[in-house]
C-alpha cells in the first residue's frame, strides 16, 4: 500500500497563510491544545484518552515475578506500544517507520526512564518477589500529535492503577483483606509537542493537528511535570530555531503542565468518587 | 569577509568552507556552490572561490561529476529499460542511453526496428562498460548519452580505474595511446579505461562497421607484456589519483617512463614510499 | 423507505429493472434470480419501481462514470497525469483532456495541484480515467485546476447533501459572506473565500454538519456560526 | 546509581582532569576511505565515529525518490566492541534507529537537497569507540563527511553535549559522567547561531536547563572552529596537490584556453 500523498499545494498555501494570521483550521489559538477527554474503564488502570480525533487506550496490569539478580530490590516496568496501520495508514505493520520509532522511544523516556514510578516501592520481598507492571499503549486513531496523547494516557493509567496489597506468608503470598494501593509515583510528567513551520515569521503551534504536522518543518517535544522539572526535551533536527525561541517554548510548556496537571487530578478525583472499590 | 578585486589577483586561490560568507549579495551574483541569505553570498561547499565579473561561484574540490554537453564519459550499464539503457556515470543520477542513440549492426543509418528493442541485451547488458559522449539533458536534469561514433561503444581488453572527476581536465583528445602498447580513455566523469592498444585500422573498422567486434563480449588475446603494461599504467593512475594529481597525457608518459626506469615489479608501485617518489619525480620532471 | 442489511433480499421486480449502488443480482442454477443488498442503508426506488438503489454513507470513494471529483496531481507519466482521487487506485488524466489543450500547448500542472474533473471511465478491472472538459463540446464546463482556497475532506453522504440545492448549509453561509465551492463526489470539497477566517468557518461548518461527524442541524449551525469570528 | 568517583572535585577538576567547560581533544581525519564520496573519522576523546557518504547518486528504490529533492538515507552501525561491555546491537535496535532518525532530520534541512532531485544521499555511520557523547560525535562526523563529499550545505552543524552536576554545568561529558548526570546534547548551525537539535533525557529543573543550554551553544562555536580548520586544511592540501601536478603542464593550459576562446567565438 503506498503511503498517502502529501497535502496539495492549495492546502499547504492556505495553512501557511492562515497561520501567519494566527488562525488555525480548527479555531484554536496557536498555543492552545485540544482539551483531552479522559474516559476510565471498569478496571483500575484502564484509560482512554482522546484529543480531538486522536485516541489512545492505555492499560496497566501488574503481576508478581522474581526480580533479576542484578536488581533484587526494584520492581519492573515494561511499556508495550502498539502503533498499527489501524491508527493511520501512515504506519506500516511490517517495518517501524521513523515516526513510530520516535513515539516509542519518547514513551520509554517519558514514562520509564524519567523515574515516574518508584521502583523500590514495587518490591515485596527482596530478591524473591517484586511487582512487574506492564503498560500497554494502544493507538486507536491518529489525527495529529499522537505522542502527547499517548504519554498522557500512559501517565494517567499509571495514576489510576491500584495494586493489591499483599502479605507474604512464608513462601506464599496472597492478596490481603486491605484496600488496593495506588502506585508510589515520584512525579507526573506531561508531554507537549510544538510544530514549527518553514516560514520563520509563523510562530510555533502547540498540539499540531494532522495536517499541521504533515506540513511542519519540524517538531519539538518537551516533557515536564508541574514542579518545573524537565524530563525530556527533544528537538531532533528540523528547522533551526533561535536559542531564545527554544527557551520560550520550554516556558510555555511549564505553564501548560500546570493546567494539565490540574485537569488530570480533577478527573481522577471525580472517577474515584464515583467508584466503589470492593474490599475482599 | 569582503571581497575586493585584489582578492582575485593572479595565482592565489581563495579557499572557503560551507556556511562561510563570501561577499555582499548586492555587489555580486551567486553562482554554483553558493547561496544567498541575509544579503550575503555564502559558500555551500568546500573548495576554491572563482569569480567571473560579478558572478561568484565556489568550485567544490571533491564532488560528483557534473556533466556538460559534449563531455566524453566512461560508464557502466546498470539497467535495461524499454528502448533505453541506464548508465552509471558517477553523476547525481544514472545517465540514459537511448536505443536510438547507438549504432546498430547493419549500417549506421539503419532504422531501429522492434526486433532491436527485443534484443537490446545483445548490444549492452547490465555490467557492460562503454564509452560515450554526453548528448543532451532531459528536463529533469538526467544526461542523455550517445555512442554514434566509431570511437565510442562497448569496452573490452582492459580494466577500469576510478579517480575523482576533478582530476580529469578537458583535453584535446581523451583517447590517449601510450607507446607501451596501452590505450587510455580518460572519461571526464573520473572513470578511466586502460586497455590493450588496437591498431588504427582495427579501431576504425573497415568502411562498414563491424557489429561483431563492436558488441563482442570476448577479449582479444593479450600477451603478458601488454598485461603487465596495463597493470603498471593502472597502478600509476591509482597513485596519482590518491595523491590528487590531475592527469594529462604528458604527465602519464613521464610517470610511466619513471616507473620503467625504477625496474621494480608492477605491484611495487603500490608501496607508499615508491608512490610518493613517483609523485615527486613527475612533479620535478615537468 | 426501509433499512436493509447486507445479504437481505430486496423485493425489486420490474421488466426493465435497473440496479444502483449497493444492490447485486444473484442467479442460481435453476434460473431464478434474486436481488440482494450488499450494503447497509436505506432502500430507495424510483416512482415506477424500475430503478432501485441503496443510500448509505461511507468514506471510501468508488469511482463511477460521469461523477465530478476533486483530485490531486501525484506525478506526471509521459503525456498523462496521475491523479489521486481517494479511490483504491490512482486515476489517469490525459494531458489533452482540457479545454484548448493541444500537443504544443498543455496545461501547466505541478505535482500537488488540485483539479476539478469528471470520471470518464470507471471499470472495476481498470484504473479510472478523468477528463477536465466535456468530451463532445471540448468546453471546460467549470472543470480544471483549482487555484487557492482549501480542501475539506468529508463523508460521501455530506458531498451528496452539499450538491442538493435544497440543502440549508451553503445558502446559509453564502448569505453571510461571498464564497465559492466545488464539491467532488469523492468526499472532497474545495472552498474559497476572500478571507482565511471565512474559509475556516466553512470548513468547520462542513465538519460539524457531516452526518459522519457532528451531524448538526440548521439551528445548531446558526448558533455555532454565532460563536465564530466572521 | 552511586558513584565512588567525584564528578567535580573541590579544586574544580573533573574525574579526567578537565575543567568545568573544557572539551575533550577533537581529532578530525578526512582522508578518503574506499570508494566513498566523502569520509570523516571524528574523535572526541575516546569516542570515535567514522562516517562515509555516498552520493548524490541514483536512488536505489525508485518508489522512494522525490521529484523535487534528494532522499537521505542514514544507517548507523555500532561495533559490538565499541563500549566497555561487549554487546551486539541489531540494526533494528530502537536506540540505533532513533540515532539514525535524529541524524537524518538534523541534516535534512541543512543539506540543500533541492539541488539534487530524484537522487539519494547515503550516510553510513559506524561507531568505532564510545566514551560518552555518541550523538555529538555522530553529528560532527556527518557534518564533515558531507563537506568532504562536496555536497551543498547551508552550514556545518556542530554538536556538543552538556550536563549539570549540582548547580554546575559541565560540557562534553564522558561515559562516566553521562551515567551520573542529567545530560543535554545541542547542535547548532554556527553562522546563524540557531539550534537544530536539542535532546534531554533525564530529569532537570527548568532553570538549570537554560544555563547548560546556553553554555553548550557557545561550545558549539569552538567545535566549529576546529571543524572549519580541518575542512580548510583538507581543501588546501588537495588544491596544492592539483596545483603541483599542473605546474609543468602549462602548455596544456594554454592550449585549453585557446580552445575555450574558439568555442566562445561561435
Amino acid at each position: 500500500m503506498p503511503r498517502p500523498p502529501s497535502p496539495s499545494i492549495p492546502e499547504k498555501e492556505f495553512l501557511y497563510g492562515s497561520l501567519k494570521q494566527s488562525l488555525r483550521l480548527d479555531g484554536r489559538n496557536p498555543l492552545e491544545m485540544r482539551t483531552p477527554t479522559l474516559t476510565f474503564g471498569p478496571d483500575l488502570g484502564w484509560v482512554e484518552c482522546a484529543m480531538g480525533k486522536t485516541r489512545v487506550i492505555a492499560q496497566v496490569e501488574g503481576k508478581m515475578v522474581k526480580p533479576p539478580p542484578e536488581r533484587p530490590l526494584e520492581g519492573l516496568i515494561t511499556i508495550h506500544s502498539e502503533l498499527s496501520p489501524m491508527a493511520s495508514s501512515e504506519y506500516e505493520s511490517i517495518r517501524p517507520s521513523e515516526e513510530e520509532v520516535t513515539i516509542t522511544r519518547m514513551l520509554d523516556k517519558v514514562l520509564r526512564r524519567s523515574d515516574v514510578v518508584d521502583k523500590e516501592s514495587l518490591c515485596v520481598l527482596s530478591g524473591q518477589r517484586v511487582w512487574h507492571l506492564r503498560l500497554t499503549i494502544h493507538c486507536l486513531a491518529d489525527a495529529g500529535n499522537m505522542l502527547d496523547c499517548a504519554c498522557l494516557a500512559g501517565v494517567v493509567a499509571l495514576k489510576h492503577f491500584r495494586r493489591p496489597e499483599v502479605e507474604v506468608v512464608g513462601e506464599e503470598h496472597d492478596p490481603s483483606e486491605r484496600a488496593p494501593l495506588p502506585l508510589s509515583m515520584h512525579h507526573t510528567p506531561f508531554c507537549f509537542t510544538f510544530a514549527y513551520f518553514p516560514d520563520p515569521t509563523i510562530l510555533p503551534v502547540l498540539d499540531p493537528s494532522h495536517l499541521e504536522q504533515r506540513l511542519s518543518a519540524g517538531l519539538m517535544s518537551v516533557a515536564l511535570n508541574a514542579q518545573r522539572e524537565l524530563c525530556v526535551v527533544q528537538k531532533a533536527g528540523g528547522m533551526p530555531l533561535d536559542q531564545q525561541e527554544v527557551l520560550r517554548i520550554v516556558d510555555v510548556a511549564v505553564g501548560k503542565a500546570k493546567e494539565l496537571d490540574k485537569l488530570v487530578e480533577t478527573r481522577l478525583k471525580e472517577d474515584w468518587a464515583g467508584r466503589t472499590v470492593e474490599v475482599r | 569577509m569582503v571581497l575586493d578585486d585584489e582578492d582575485f589577483a593572479e595565482g592565489t586561490q581563495k579557499l572557503t568552507c560551507p556556511g562561510e560568507p563570501i561577499t555582499s549579495s548586492h555587489a555580486f551574483m551567486r553562482g554554483h556552490g553558493t547561496y544567498v541569505d541575509n544579503e550575503e553570498v555564502i559558500a555551500s561547499v568546500a573548495g576554491t572561490i572563482e569569480r567571473v565579473n560579478k558572478l561568484i561561484s565556489v568550485r567544490a574540490i571533491r564532488a560528483r561529476y557534473s556533466p556538460e554537453v559534449g563531455d566524453l564519459v566512461v560508464g557502466r550499464i546498470t539497467e535495461v529499460q524499454p528502448r533505453r539503457w541506464k548508465v552509471d556515470a558517477n553523476s547525481r543520477q544514472d545517465a540514459v542511453l537511448m536505443l536510438s542513440s547507438v549504432n546498430l549492426p547493419g549500417g549506421v543509418q539503419r532504422r531501429k526496428l522492434e526486433s532491436d528493442e527485443l534484443q537490446m541485451r545483445t548490444f549492452f547488458e547490465e555490467g557492460d562498460l562503454l564509452v560515450a559522449e554526453v548528448q543532451a539533458f532531459f528536463a529533469d536534469g538526467v544526461m542523455s548519452l550517445h555512442t554514434r561514433s566509431l570511437r565510442y561503444g562497448k569496452l573490452r581488453n582492459g580494466q577500469l580505474i576510478t579517480v575523482p572527476p576533478a582530476l580529469i581536465r578537458r583535453l584535446k583528445s581523451h583517447f590517449i595511446t601510450l607507446p607501451c602498447g596501452v590505450d587510455l580513455i580518460l572519461g571526464l566523469n573520473g572513470y578511466i579505461w586502460v586497455s590493450k592498444h588496437l591498431k588504427q585500422n582495427e579501431q576504425e573498422g573497415e568502411d562498414a562497421f563491424d557489429a561483431e567486434a563492436v558488441y563482442s563480449n570476448r577479449n582479444d588475446d593479450i600477451d603478458d607484456a601488454t598485461r603487465a603494461a596495463i597493470s603498471r599504467v593502472s597502478n600509476i593512475i591509482r597513485i596519482l589519483g590518491a595523491h590528487f594529481v590531475p592527469l594529462t597525457d604528458t604527465l602519464l608518459l613521464d610517470a610511466y617512463e619513471w616507473a620503467v626506469e625504477q625496474e621494480g615489479g608492477v605491484k611495487d608501485l603500490l608501496n607508499s614510499d615508491i608512490g610518493d617518489a613517483l609523485v615527486s619525480a613527475v612533479a620535478a620532471r615537468s | 423507505m426501509t433499512l436493509v442489511l447486507p445479504g437481505e433480499q430486496v423485493p425489486a421486480q420490474h421488466v426493465n429493472l435497473k440496479l444502483g449502488p449497493g444492490l447485486l443480482q444473484l442467479s442460481s442454477a435453476n434460473g431464478d434470480s434474486a436481488i440482494v443488498a450488499t450494503r447497509a442503508g436505506d432502500l430507495n426506488h424510483s416512482a415506477n419501481r424500475s430503478k432501485w438503489w441503496i443510500e448509505s454513507n461511507s468514506r471510501r470513494y468508488v469511482p463511477a462514470p460521469q461523477e465530478s471529483v476533486i483530485g490531486m496531481v501525484i506525478a506526471r507519466s509521459g503525456d498523462n497525469w496521475r491523479v489521486d482521487i481517494g479511490s483504491a487506485h490512482m486515476a489517469t488524466l490525459d494531458g489533452l483532456a482540457f479545454e484548448g489543450a493541444t500537443r504544443r500547448n498543455r496545461p501547466n500542472l505541478k505535482v500537488g495541484s488540485l483539479l476539478y474533473a469528471r470520471v470518464s471511465l470507471a471499470h472495476k478491472d481498470m484504473e479510472p480515467e478523468l477528463e477536465c472538459f466535456d468530451a463532445q463540446t471540448h468546453k471546460a464546463e467549470g472543470f480544471g485546476e483549482l487555484k487557492g482556497g482549501f480542501v475539506v475532506h468529508c463523508s460521501l453522504k455530506m458531498c451528496r447533501l452539499l450538491l442538493d440545492p435544497k440543502f440549508f448549509l451553503l445558502p446559509l453561509l453564502g448569505a453571510r459572506f461571498p464564497l465559492e465551492t466545488a464539491t467532488g463526489l469523492n468526499g472532497r470539497v474545495w472552498i474559497n473565500a476572500k478571507e482565511a477566517r471565512h474559509i475556516i468557518a466553512v470548513s468547520r461548518c462542513i465538519e460539524a454538519v457531516d452526518p459522519d461527524g457532528g451531524s448538526m442541524d440548521e439551528a445548531g449551525i446558526k448558533k455555532f456560526l454565532g460563536t465564530l469570528d466572521i | 546509581m552511586s558513584s565512588r568517583i567525584e564528578i567535580l572535585n573541590d579544586g574544580g577538576y573533573r574525574s579526567d582532569g578537565r575543567r568545568q567547560y573544557e572539551l575533550r581533544s577533537i581529532d578530525i581525519d578526512m582522508s578518503p576511505q574506499g570508494t566513498a564520496d566523502g569520509c570523516a573519522v571524528v574523535s572526541h576523546g575516546l569516542t570515535q565515529v567514522q562516517v562515509c557518504v555516498f552520493g548524490p547518486r541514483e536512488a536505489r528504490k525508485r518508489a522512494e525518490t522525490l521529484h523535487d529533492r534528494a532522499v537521505l538515507n542514514v544507517e548507523v552501525g555500532v561495533l559490538p566492541f565499541s563500549a566497555g561491555e561487549r554487546r551486539r546491537r541489531g540494526r533494528a535496535d530502537r536506540r540505533i534507529l532513533e540515532l539514525a532518525a535524529s541524524i537524518k532530520s538534523t541534516f535534512e534541512p541543512v543539506i540543500q537537497t533541492s539541488l539534487y532531485p530524484r537522487s539519494q544521499i547515503d550516510i553510513f555511520v559506524s561507531v568505532l569507540a564510545q566514551d560518552g557523547g555518541l550523538l555529538q560525535a555522530c553529528i560532527n562526523a556527518t557534518s564533515v563527511a558531507l563537506a568532504s563529499a562536496g555536497i551543498a550545505l547551508g552550514d556545518l552543524v556542530c554538536a556538543v553535549s552538556g550536563g549539570v552536576h549540582g548547580t554546575f554545568p559541565l560540557l562534553d561529558l564522558s561515559a562516566l559522567e553521562e551515567g551520573d548526570l542529567p545530560n543535554v546534547t545541542v547542535a547548532i548551525t554556527p553562522r546563524s547561531g540557531k539550534v537544530t537539535l536539542v535532546t534531554l533525557e533525564t530529569r532537570l529543573h527548568v532553570d538549570r536547563f537554560g544555563e547548560v543550554f546556553a553554555r553548550a551553544c557557545e561550545a558549539g562555536r569552538v567545535i566549529h572552529t576546529e571543524m572549519r580548520r580541518a575542512v580548510r586544511a583538507r581543501t588546501s592540501k588537495l588544491v596544492d596537490a592539483m596545483g603541483a601536478g599542473t605546474k609543468g603542464t602549462g602548455e596544456e593550459d594554454v592550449e585549453r584556453d585557446v580552445l575555450m576562446s574558439e568555442i566562445n567565438d561561435f
